[in-house]
């Protein structure tokens, strides 16, 4: 795991939990703080999640 | 009252469900009940249960499909094996 | 007992339970009627407890027991099939080739996985709010992570999926809705009594005392167990095989 | 009865119909279209029930039908390669048909929702509608091509 490897993993997980959250943002009704907490910390998991996809998929 | 909408749907699903028993292969059965499926969860909208239809398209949309056509797939590889090491 | 007697058999009882049924029709409430002497019941008991979702709040919070019941099927028939689909002394288990899958397909896969797994949380989170729960959005969510199974191939998935971790998952969330259930106990009132946390406002994540609580710990123990159940029939679909290699 | 709940009415009729019949009868390649065309023909269907009904949670439906629809059909098109080899499953045109009604009905309904979160929300559950129905029908049509034990 090279450094230059683990920078670019760890700005696709940032990339895809921007995404992700925006979308979270989109799906619920009423905005106040804990629904942004529940949802910044479920946009997270997919992020990891999405990450962990792409790489086990890997070259094929 | 929108009761051509209920009837419509009523007789999608019962349609639908007759097929699934008419159809005696398991792989095109499965099909027929993934589409039975996606009607009875348009009944349940139609008659104001949201929740119900909720848990039938994520359950019948892709989780049983997945289900049988797997077990379908196990049984038809044990015939295949049994056939060719006689 | 020739076919043509067990028509006959069968004939009988189906008219006798049509007659039955038919007899029971008229004295059915008006289809669609106003009348609903349940339902008032409960949308008044949800209300008086902020829960925005009367099912939410029926499934978690009125009739909890009744969820525990469902909990206990749904851990049961999983454990059942674990123990049903293990892999026999005179079966050896094959790694599974890598699947030529066309890229379209696969860039969809990965896309969507993680948009489905979002959805799945989202329903699980704001079950007494819209329609949905723990059920539900857990169901969506285990079956987001297969999208790696059909859009890669089975290696991928499995590298992904720690299928020890999940069973703990499960094992973890069964017994947390239980703790949240006997929480009610020491507090004094009954078990999976919604009486201990405040009810917080109306249509807000927090509402609904320990139904949200409730709620998630069924939506992780449904995700977990539909992932464990799910990994037991690829394995034997697509891994295990017979010593004559079948 | 107002025209949303009417239209849904007519799709139901005829497309839930022609799906039944679609599925239940002919050769396996229709069948497996057929089933990719009831989920994408059932998520507009849900779309116009919850405006008609004016039930903006009932959105929530449509998406998971548009998330879910198209991995139901990527399972039958995964499971089926084999079959499916033999006849290879057509109806190009009903799809895009199908695909195209489902965006009008998607633009439609943004433009009576007008600027918003809930503009957004069917914008998204439009994206993955189109996106799904297109290629679990690229997916039918030979997708899976060399994935014997896959």
């Amino acid at each position: 795991m090279t450094p230059c490897t683990a920078l670019r993993g760890a700005l696709e997980v940032v990339a895809w939990w921007a995404v992700l959250f925006l979308l979270w943002l989109v799906l619920i009704g009423t905005v106040d703080t804990l629904e942004l907490v529940v949802g910044a910390a479920a946009a997270l998991v997919c992020a990891v999640a999405a990450r962990g996809a792409r790489r086990a998929v890997g070259g094929r | 009252m929108d009761d051509p909408l209920i009837v419509v749907a009523l007789l999608l699903v019962a349609a639908c469900a007759t097929a699934a028993v008419a159809v005696r292969d398991p792989e095109r059965q499965a099909l027929v009940l993934a589409v039975l499926g996606t009607a009875l969860a348009v009944l349940f909208t139609v008659l104001q249960a949201p929740d119900v239809g909720l848990s039938q398209l994520a359950v019948g949309s892709a989780l049983t499909p997945l289900l049988l056509m797997l077990s379908v797939r196990k049984v038809r590889r044990r015939e295949r094996g049994k056939g060719r090491t006689r | 007992m020739t076919r043509r007697v067990r028509r006959w058999v069968l004939a009988v009882g189906g008219a006798g339970l049509a007659a039955l049924l038919v007899a029971a029709c008229p004295a059915l409430p008006p289809f669609g009627g106003a009348t609903h002497p349940y339902g008032d019941r409960v949308v008044h008991e949800s209300l008086a407890r902020q829960t925005a979702n009367t099912i939410a709040s029926v499934n978690f919070d009125q009739r909890a027991f009744d969820t525990l019941g469902e909990l206990g099927i749904l851990f049961a028939s999983v454990i059942g099939t674990v123990v049903l689909l293990r892999q026999t002394r005179d079966e050896r288990r094959a790694a599974p080739e890598p699947a030529a899958v066309s890229l379209p397909v696969r860039r969809y896969a990965l896309i969507v996985l993680p948009v489905a797994l979002l959805t799945g949380l989202y329903v699980v989170a704001h079950g007494q709010l819209s329609p949905g729960g723990g059920f539900q959005g857990g169901v969506v969510a285990a079956t987001a992570l297969h999208l790696l199974y059909l859009g890669a191939d089975y290696r991928a998935l499995e590298n992904v999926r720690p299928i020890g971790l999940y069973e703990v998952g499960d094992a973890l969330a069964a017994s947390g809705y239980l703790v949240t259930g006997f929480a009610g106990l020491l507090g004094g009132t009954a078990f999976l009594a919604n009486t201990l946390l405040p009810y917080g406002t109306f249509n807000t994540l927090a509402s609904g005392g320990t139904v949200p609580l409730l709620n998630a710990a069924i939506g992780m123990e449904v995700a977990c167990a539909v992932v464990v159940l799910l990994a037991r029939f690829l394995d034997q679909a697509v891994e295990i095989e017979k010593e004559s290699g079948s | 009865m107002n025209g949303w709940t009417a239209t849904a009415t007519a799709v139901l009729a005829l497309g839930g119909g022609a799906t039944v019949w679609g599925v239940a009868t002919g050769p396996l390649g229709r069948r497996v279209v057929a089933q990719n065309l009831s989920t994408s023909l059932a998520c507009p269907v849900l779309l116009l029930l919850a405006q008609g009904y004016g039930r903006p949670s009932y959105v929530d439906l449509a998406l998971v039908l548009a998330l879910l629809g198209p991995v139901g059909t990527l399972v039958f098109a995964r499971l089926l390669a084999e079959d499916l080899e033999g006849d290879p499953p057509g109806a190009r045109a009903a799809t895009y048909a199908v695909a195209v009604f489902g965006a009008t009905v998607v633009i439609v309904l943004c433009a009576v929702a007008g600027p918003g979160r809930a503009m957004v929300k069917l914008l998204v559950t439009g994206a993955l509608l189109v996106a799904g129905n297109l290629v679990a029908s690229r997916a039918l049509a030979g997708g899976f091509s060399g994935s014997r034990h896959g």
